[in-house]
């Protein structure tokens, strides 16, 4: 037997969590946690590693055998690029985080957390068992909630719960349909929560629709689409940064893949039923999230709302059925977690001089602290996709394969690309351009980034300019999953319209 | 002889005045001997049953039963004396601090 | 549509091609390293720019020296670099083309572009964020190479959101000023709804031709469905309008002069404002496929000339009355480019010679500015002839230039479009001419508000001329406003042709019927504003009017109120409706679930009396609950 | 019929397998001697004796028990009124387990200063001299323990029944010790002789019920025994006795179901979870509830199987009031006992739905109701034993603080009360990666696979509603400010081992619930 490299992997960081609820000097802890964040990020690159010069990590041991379970886990190139991306962002946060807010719980639960959640989420992305995936999937919840009430901000308390409502409310309507479907895979004599043994099964009818449903609506509200988005504004404004960044960078995600490992993966009928209202929702989502993002008067708000904007995107390329689009909306979802974190990191310096999160609060900063708001114009531009930036390449690759299927849709999706410059350089300019107000000079005056602070965005901004201009190897690295998914439903791209042409 | 089905309506209708009792009656020990009542009427049943079924299980049974309904007795009077010590009141609506 | 197998494939690139690129990512590296290094790289940042768009001019005049050596034939050089992006049947590689259209816009962003680096020295020289400046004009001139020089619409496109990029940049570069901050913001915000036209017309070309390659869109454009064809046309439009400052998305190019003058010069002068017109010069093959698209453009230009004629007539900001010429001279080539093949060779040919006299006029225009602490307002300028020698004499060659005036360049290039108007259409034609009529009244407006007449300076101002670091490029920019139109006259048709598949008019130094009456119009513009503004004493404060005509221009025809009304207004109000459905709305509605399971609880702990009677009631309510239950399943 | 009666009527002299039934009578046993050792021996060694003699008692039922499962002794016992089955394993196992857990809790003197959570002289007038004389002297009852051995031999046996009246009896001898026992309060007495006398009167009123019940079926099969109703119900299918059926069917099930504490049968169950004395509530929450269960199935799996198409309609019925009644009832609840007890009713809905699926034929190795229910009830156990000994913990000055509010901020003052207290909260309220996780997933599954796919998705809704009852206390303990005047006491271990272990367990049945799900399923069906 090979060595279990995945299970490895996502154990790593829980174990290193749990180390972490012993009691322990602050210094001791923090270097631990940043030790395992480190380590959990080799290993992560080394299974890449590994998957990308051929290696078999697939382990599959029955986990509760009455019910069909399996301890199965795996990674496709979508659920590696996940991987990769929580790796990578764990350890900046941690750093982010070296000093969390004064008045709350201590940096060595913050540390413990946060690599739990890891642990979670790498589990999340790489399980291959519909009930290990549910598993894992409510149990990041947990974390998270004590993440944010532990460390929020003032109204932390309401927006953890609502967080943990709404989410529980799609995992919980998902509940009901994995148990639909290991009674529908018992009756065709497939009892067995395995991806490889349903895809035998048929999801037909009535009842193959609802089960994706149950699916698809936790996934909703996950990758927060309109109207059931209303928590992440919340449940952002009232995080650290750095719950932020996991929470809208990496969980966030599970939505838009889930959708695709299993509301695609399991019901490729159901879901080429639901493509319609979705790909609609998905515009709706898109200008909703730009509108409110326009809207906002807080920094987190407006970036969690820039978040529901992007996901719509995401959820479009996926709904698009094309190569191309899906592609995209998978690449999207990795570069979307750099440009959040970038986004959320930075808002968080600026928090940490002023203490508010309120654009009134700025103006000016520009002027005394040059580097904290180019920092901010880079991330900005990142969350609007400039070409030379990775979200750019995703999100072309999404309209450009939607367009091919749906020309109208993706045109009034477009209003969408155009509300992101408005809201992101409204913000800029309102804060960081302009005269230096009193209260900017007093709080920045001396206080541009640090060393830390700009090492810690260094990768980051380093990651997306890499994507933006050598996309290629990820790319590479996602299509297999896209073109997998598309197999199995069924679908094909458009051909060029133009005979002769290429 | 009566036709045996009429003692099981006769148990039936000992048991309802039974169940009657313990919703109406304030006292507790009248509460309490309704529920003695709604345990002979189902005596009544299991003879009569026996009788019908032509099986001995049912008279035995009600030895049973008999035995359990004094059992039930020392409990249940320990409890009511006890609060009857405590509160001076053997009336079941008085005790009514555990609610909502 | 036979003329289209005209073009010449493009030939792999060997020799000297192969370093095409570090066009490109010299600047772009320097422009990288200034930013990074900070203050590290204060003193000597301005000069390392500047030396690295001199490496980019270099390289382009050598690649056209190659390319005029070589046969017209192989004149086109494609160099692919690397894959971008492969992703289902869609390859998008980064490559670059350098055909005979690119490598004039090469070597005119960089001729330019580096007269105005250096400019930008004693410009600069004393603002503390001069190195800061440098790296973002290198910034720009890198991605308005890649646009220029790439071979595939996305790669142009990057280039094109670049220079958006780096025009938002260097617009708000006093970012401190409010009003700085705004136009950058504005001028982003337009030209990204130029933007969407780009990524529909790319989108479409790919559902189309499955590339965006020009080659395959150009092989493929005579083939597509005319719907399809006219859309692609029209969102190409669309992204050269942004780009262009093109009505209807004209209204940010007047707030753009917010940006440090030699950035007017440079980006909304002389370079990136003119991208519109090399995209539809360059999609050629698609507009002639699509003649309504054709069309729309040539409208576009025709309004959008006369406005910007129109606004420049009636401001008193001379940076504003130069950006409303250059909207009107962008018109000017775009109707070129809308004409079809008659007129591609003079749409690049006027761009050229614009770029020169425009950016000399711009440069001399920063030129008096640094002269008048930075003041804009020509109402506070006057009798500028005298203490401004190079200043004056440079302007008045450019402006010469611009109205056409015999022999020097504008005169060459804009007769000609007259001319293909004309014979395109005539009302376009007499549109057209009536803009070059206009253009004479501004611009001499400009000449004797500015130049002659009385001394209206505020007092403290002392003006003097510029040191020579900004004289000399002006003088440059002169020499090449008077000479290029004549140079290039008799050669561009015939360079262009291979590239762009047109035919060679005849031309004459004689002027045609048209150029007589353009030249005569020109004279008409030009005497009646000497004597509006020459004879009497302008005041000082613009004089109130209720003249329709001069309001709209002072208020740059209400383009920013048209579009608070249609969009700023309806967003806003869109925005402030999201937020209040979601806090008022949905949260509402989730709260009010939750509440009414709270109420709910209160009501069922009432049944929860206390009283052991009640209990034995609510178990004998079960046992008829049963009863019912079993019935009613037995029953049914 | 009379090769039934064959043997009551020879008068035979009954014949015990003692081995087999060593679990069950070893309890029993050590309850009677338990009274004896309270008569004889001096008053300061009893509370010692009687602990040795519960635990050693237990332990070594355990063992006998295991024993026997291994060498899968299967079958009728003791003149075949006790039916030795797999689910009987399972449920008698986890009796004992729950059992000694909560007698654990019995044992903790620590937490009052060296006496029990037991009232020093039950017969004395609360507030009178002749109370506080007997606390004064440190006398306690050391009765509970052979009373709560009592109830737990009861319990035994009354899902082990083969026999209608031997179930009769057993529950009879497993309430009336639970009854003395709510009535035995240290502290605010006066509720706990209330929560007594209500449990009494309802309780008895209820074996009516089930008596009734019982001769109902009796009147129709002829017989008490549950496989004898079977094939009477199975030969008997139009005839015109059903109504007897059905009068029988019904009433027996109220009688089962007050046990269980399904709506409209609950009402007792908040009064008296809050008025018991915290142990004892720990130990009905269980094993009152595990039992009953048993007993429910045993009864309509066993004998009344023909009659599904007419108790599922009825079971589903009440299954969704009574998860709708539970969880909507503790949404407003200000005290933390009161909340577990609507917790409870709500979890006994839960419950209801894999009884309702019924499902039973499936495929060797795969999971039925049957053991879906076990693995449910064990999850839940454990939760609720560790939830009951942390609720002894939160003290003021006058004693256990139960109100919710005395709990605020508790994470501040004790993070790993506040955290263990929340771990079951999660278990309770079904997150993954806790016990009651897998629970429910396991008796959603057995619910659909019978049919009942539209009760699974009420169940759903209803668990969305049941997170915030739960969450109200996390977000209480880990987001209020500290309440004044409260503390966490200083236990020992008798409470701390088993809310350990009941943590550990939790946990360890959330994330590798292999062993215990397959040991459910291999206990195979009912034995009929």
């Amino acid at each position: 037997m090979t060595f279990p490299w995945l299970t490895f992997l996502g154990l790593l960081p829980l174990v290193g969590g749990l180390l972490l609820l012993l009691p322990m000097g602050k210094g001791a802890a923090r270097t631990l946690g940043l030790v395992f964040s480190i380590a959990t990020l080799a290993v992560a690159a080394g299974v890449t590693v590994l998957h990308v010069t051929g290696a078999d990590l697939a382990v599959q041991v029955p986990w509760i055998r009455a019910f069909g379970a399996w301890w199965a886990l795996d990674v496709d190139g979508m659920g590696l690029a996940m991987v990769l991306m929580t790796a990578i962002l764990t350890p900046l946060v941690l750093l982010a985080e070296w000093e969390p807010p004064a008045n709350r719980w201590g940096a060595q639960a913050f540390f413990a957390l946060v690599l739990i959640l890891e642990g979670l989420s790498l589990f999340v992305f790489m399980a291959n068992d519909v009930l290990l995936f549910y598993l894992f999937f409510e149990a990041t919840l947990i974390p998270t909630y004590f993440l944010i009430v532990g460390f929020g901000g003032a109204r932390r308390g309401y927006a953890a719960v609502k967080f943990l409502l709404f989410s529980l409310a799609g995992g919980l309507i998902m509940l009901a349909s994995v148990v639909g479907v290991y009674v529908v895979g018992a009756s065709q004599g497939a009892p067995s929560y395995l991806l490889q043994d349903l895809a035998s099964v048929r999801f037909d009818g009535d009842l193959g629709r609802w089960l994706m449903l149950g699916f698809l609506i936790a996934f909703i509200v996950k990758a927060p689409m309109v109207p059931l988005h209303t928590w992440l504004p919340d449940a952002a404004e009232n995080s650290t940064p750095g719950t932020a960044t996991l929470l809208v960078g990496v969980l966030d995600k599970i939505g838009t893949f889930g959708m695709i490992k299993f509301c695609l993966g399991l019901f490729p009928e159901a879901s080429l039923w639901i493509t319609p209202f979705m790909v609609w929702f998905a515009v709706v989502s898109i200008i909703w999230g730009a509108l409110g993002a326009i809207g906002s008067r807080n920094l987190m708000r407006l970036v969690s709302y820039t978040s529901v904007s992007h996901f719509g995107f995401m959820v479009l390329g996926i709904y698009a059925f094309t190569t191309t689009s899906m592609t995209g909306s998978i690449f999207y979802m990795l570069n979307h977690g750099f440009s959040t974190a970038a986004m959320f990191l930075v808002v968080g310096y600026l928090a940490k001089r002023t203490g508010s999160y309120d654009i009134e609060a700025y103006g000016g900063v520009q002027k005394v602290a040059p580097v904290a708001a180019g920092v901010l114009l880079v991330s900005g531009l990142a969350t609007l996709s400039l070409p030379g930036l990775a979200p750019f390449v995703s999100e072309f690759m999404v309209i450009a394969g939607t367009w091919s299927r749906y020309p109208i849709v993706t045109a009034v999706s477009l209003l969408g690309v155009v509300l992101a410059a408005v809201y992101i350089l409204r913000m800029y300019q309102r804060t960081m351009t302009g005269p230096v107000t009193d209260h900017t000079a007093a709080h920045f005056t001396g206080r541009d980034l640090t060393g830390l602070e700009k090492a810690i965005m260094v990768p980051i901004i380093g990651v997306l300019l890499f994507l933006g201009f050598v996309p290629q190897p990820a790319v590479q690295l996602v299509e297999p999953t896209a073109q997998a998914t598309l197999a199995y439903v069924g679908t094909t791209d458009p051909a060029p319209v133009v005979k002769g042409a290429k | 002889m009566m036709n045996p089905e009429n003692y099981l309506i006769l148990a039936a209708i000992l048991f309802v005045i039974g169940a009657l009792g313990v919703m109406l009656r304030r006292n507790a020990l009248i509460a309490f001997l309704c529920v003695e009542l709604m345990l002979n009427a189902c005596n009544l049943a299991f003879v009569a049953g026996s009788h019908i079924t032509g099986t001995l299980d049912g008279q035995t049974t009600a030895f049973f039963v008999m035995v359990v309904a004094a059992a039930e007795v020392v409990v249940g009077l320990a409890i009511i004396v006890s609060i009857y010590k405590t509160r001076r009141s053997t009336s079941v609506d008085d005790a009514n601090l555990l609610k909502l | 549509m036979i003329l289209l197998e005209t073009i010449a494939e493009p030939v792999a690139a060997t020799g000297m091609f192969t370093w095409a690129w570090t066009m490109i990512a010299v600047p772009a590296v320097v422009a990288g390293l200034l930013l990074v290094a900070g203050k590290l790289s204060d003193a000597w940042g301005h000069l390392l720019a500047t030396a690295a768009v001199f490496w980019s001019f270099a390289i382009a005049v050598c690649l056209f020296a190659e390319q005029l050596l070589a046969p017209a034939t192989e004149r086109a050089v494609s160099a692919n670099l690397y894959t971008w992006f492969t992703v289902g049947q869609w390859d998008f590689q980064v490559g670059l083309l350098v055909d005979q259209l690119s490598i004039l816009f090469a070597m005119l962003i960089t001729g330019v572009g580096g007269l105005i680096h250096v400019y930008s020295i004693g410009y600069m020289s004393h603002d503390p964020r001069r190195r800061r400046f440098f790296a973002y004009l290198n910034l720009f001139i890198a991605a308005m190479l890649l646009l220029v020089l790439a071979d595939n619409y996305l790669v142009l496109f990057v280039g094109w959101e670049g220079v958006g990029l780096a025009s938002y940049l260097l617009i708000s570069f006093w970012q401190h000023r409010p009003a700085a901050a705004a136009a950058g913001t504005k001028a982003f915000v337009m030209n990204r709804v130029g933007d969407l036209g780009m990524l529909m017309a790319i989108s479409t070309m790919l559902a189309m031709f499955g590339s965006s390659k020009f080659t395959e869109v150009n092989a493929g454009a005579a083939g597509t469905e005319p719907m399809w064809a006219t859309l692609i046309g029209l969102f190409l439009l669309l992204g050269a309008c942004g780009k262009s400052a093109q009505v209807p998305l004209q209204a940010w190019l007047l707030d753009a002069m917010e940006g440090p003058t030699p950035v007017s010069a440079l980006i909304h002068a002389a370079t990136m404002v003119t991208a519109g017109v090399y995209l539809v010069v360059r999609s050629h093959a698609l507009f002639e496929a699509a003649p309504i698209a054709q069309l729309a453009v040539v409208i576009v230009a025709t309004v959008t000339l006369l406005a910007g004629a129109w606004i420049g007539t009636s401001q008193d900001d001379i940076k504003k009355v130069l950006a409303g010429s250059t909207m009107s001279q962008i018109g000017y080539m775009m109707l070129a480019a809308g004409i079809g093949p008659a007129g591609y060779a003079f749409a690049i040919f006027h761009l050229i010679t614009h770029g020169f006299f425009k950016a000399n006029m711009f440069l001399g225009a920063g030129s008096v500015m640094h002269g008048m602490n930075d003041d804009v307002n020509m109402r506070h300028y006057g009798g500028l002839s005298k203490a401004m020698k190079v200043t004056f004499l440079t302007f008045a060659m450019g402006y010469l230039a611009i109205i056409g005036f015999p022999f020097f360049s504008g005169y060459f290039s804009k007769d000609h479009i007259i001319e293909a108007a004309f014979a395109d259409n005539t009302f376009i034609g007499i549109c057209a001419l009536i803009g070059a009529g206009i253009t004479a009244f501004y611009m001499t407006r400009l000449m004797l508000m500015t130049f002659f007449g009385e001394e209206r300076w505020l007092p403290g101002v002392h003006p003097h001329e510029s040191p020579k670091v900004m004289t000399i490029p002006l003088i440059v920019l002169a020499v090449f406003s008077v000479g290029i139109g004549a140079v290039m006259n008799f050669w561009i048709q015939t360079w262009l042709e291979p590239a762009l598949g047109i035919h060679a008019h005849e031309l004459s130094l004689v002027p045609t019927p048209v150029g007589w009456m353009t030249m005569a119009v020109v004279a008409l513009g030009v005497v009646a504003a000497w004597l509006v503004f020459g004879r009497s004493s302008i005041p000082v404060v613009a004089p109130a009017t209720n003249n329709p005509v001069t309001l709209a221009g002072r208020n740059v025809l209400f383009g920013d109120q048209v579009n608070d009304f249609l969009f700023v207004t309806p967003a806003v109000a869109l925005a402030s409706a999201v937020d209040t459905t979601d806090a008022k709305g949905i949260d509402t509605a989730v709260d009010g679930l939750g509440r009414a399971f709270l109420g709910l609880s209160t009501q069922l702990r009432r049944l929860q009396t206390g009283y052991a009677r009640s209990y034995a009631l609510t178990m004998v309510v079960g046992v008829l609950l049963v009863g019912a239950v079993l019935i009613l399943n037995l029953v049914g | 019929m009379s090769s039934i009666l064959l043997p009551a009527l020879e008068m035979a002299a009954p014949t015990l397998e003692w081995r087999a039934l060593a679990p069950v009578l070893l309890v029993f046993a050590a309850a009677c001697l338990g009274i004896l050792l309270d008569a004889v021996l001096p008053r300061a060694y009893r509370f010692l004796a009687q602990m040795t003699l519960v635990f050693a008692s237990v332990a070594l039922s355990f063992g006998f028990l295991v024993m026997n499962w291994r060498a899968m002794r299967q079958g009728r016992l003791a003149m075949g009124s006790i039916m030795l089955d797999g689910p009987t394993y399972f449920m008698w196992a986890s009796l004992l387990v729950f059992g000694t857990l909560a007698f654990m809790i019995f044992s903790e003197r620590q937490l009052n200063g060296g006496a029990s959570a037991f009232a020093a002289s039950a017969a004395s007038v609360p507030g009178s001299l002749e109370e506080a004389d007997a606390s004064a002297a440190r006398r306690e009852h050391t009765e509970v323990f052979p009373l709560g051995l009592f109830a737990l031999g009861g319990m035994m046996v009354f899902l082990a029944s083969a026999d209608l009246i031997v179930m009769f009896v057993a529950l009879e001898v497993f309430s009336l010790p639970l009854y003395l026992l709510s009535g035995m309060a240290r502290r605010r007495r006066l509720l706990s002789q209330e929560a007594a006398l209500k449990y009494f009167l309802l309780g008895a009123f209820s074996s009516g019920f089930f008596l009734f019940g019982v001769a109902m079926l009796y009147v129709f099969s002829g017989s008490f025994d549950l496989h004898a109703i079977h094939e009477a119900v199975a030969g008997n299918a139009f005839s015109s006795s059903n109504g007897l059926l059905y009068v029988g069917l019904g009433f027996l099930a109220i009688g089962l179901l007050f046990k269980v504490g399904v709506v409209p049968f609950h009402s007792w169950t908040p009064d008296v979870y809050m008025g018991a004395p915290t142990p004892v509530t720990a130990f009905m929450a269980i094993c009152t509830k595990l039992a009953a269960v048993g007993a429910l199935l045993r009864v309509f799996y066993v004998a009344l199987d023909g009659e599904r198409w007419n108790w599922q309609p009825l079971f589903a019925v009440l299954a969704v009031i009574t998860m709708v009644v539970g969880i909507i009832g503790a949404l407003t609840q200000t005290d933390v006992k009161r909340l577990l007890a609507y917790s409870s009713i709500a979890h006994a809905g839960f419950l209801m739905t894999a009884v309702v699926g019924a499902t039973q034929v499936v495929p060797a190795g795969q999971g039925t109701s049957a053991s879906a229910i076990m693995f449910y009830l064990a999850a839940y156990g454990f939760a609720t034993i560790g939830a009951f000994g942390l609720v002894t913990l939160v003290r003021n000055a006058a004693g256990e603080d139960n109100t919710i509010a005395s709990w605020a901020g508790l994470a501040r003052k004790s993070p790993w009360v506040a955290g263990l207290m929340s771990l079951f909260m999660l278990s309770f309220a079904g997150i993954p990666l806790t016990a009651g996780f897998i629970g429910k997933w396991a008796v959603f599954t057995a619910a659909w696979r019978g049919g009942y796919g539209w009760l699974v998705v009420v169940a759903v809704l209803a668990s969305l509603v049941a997170v915030y009852l739960y969450l109200r206390l996390i977000v209480v303990m880990f987001a209020g400010e500290p309440a004044k005047g409260t503390y966490v006491g200083n236990a020992s271990g008798w409470t701390w081992i088993p809310v350990v272990i009941g943590a550990v367990a939790t946990l360890w049945l959330g994330i590798i619930p292999d062993q215990v799900m397959q040991l459910a399923t291999f206990a195979g069906g009912f034995l009929r």
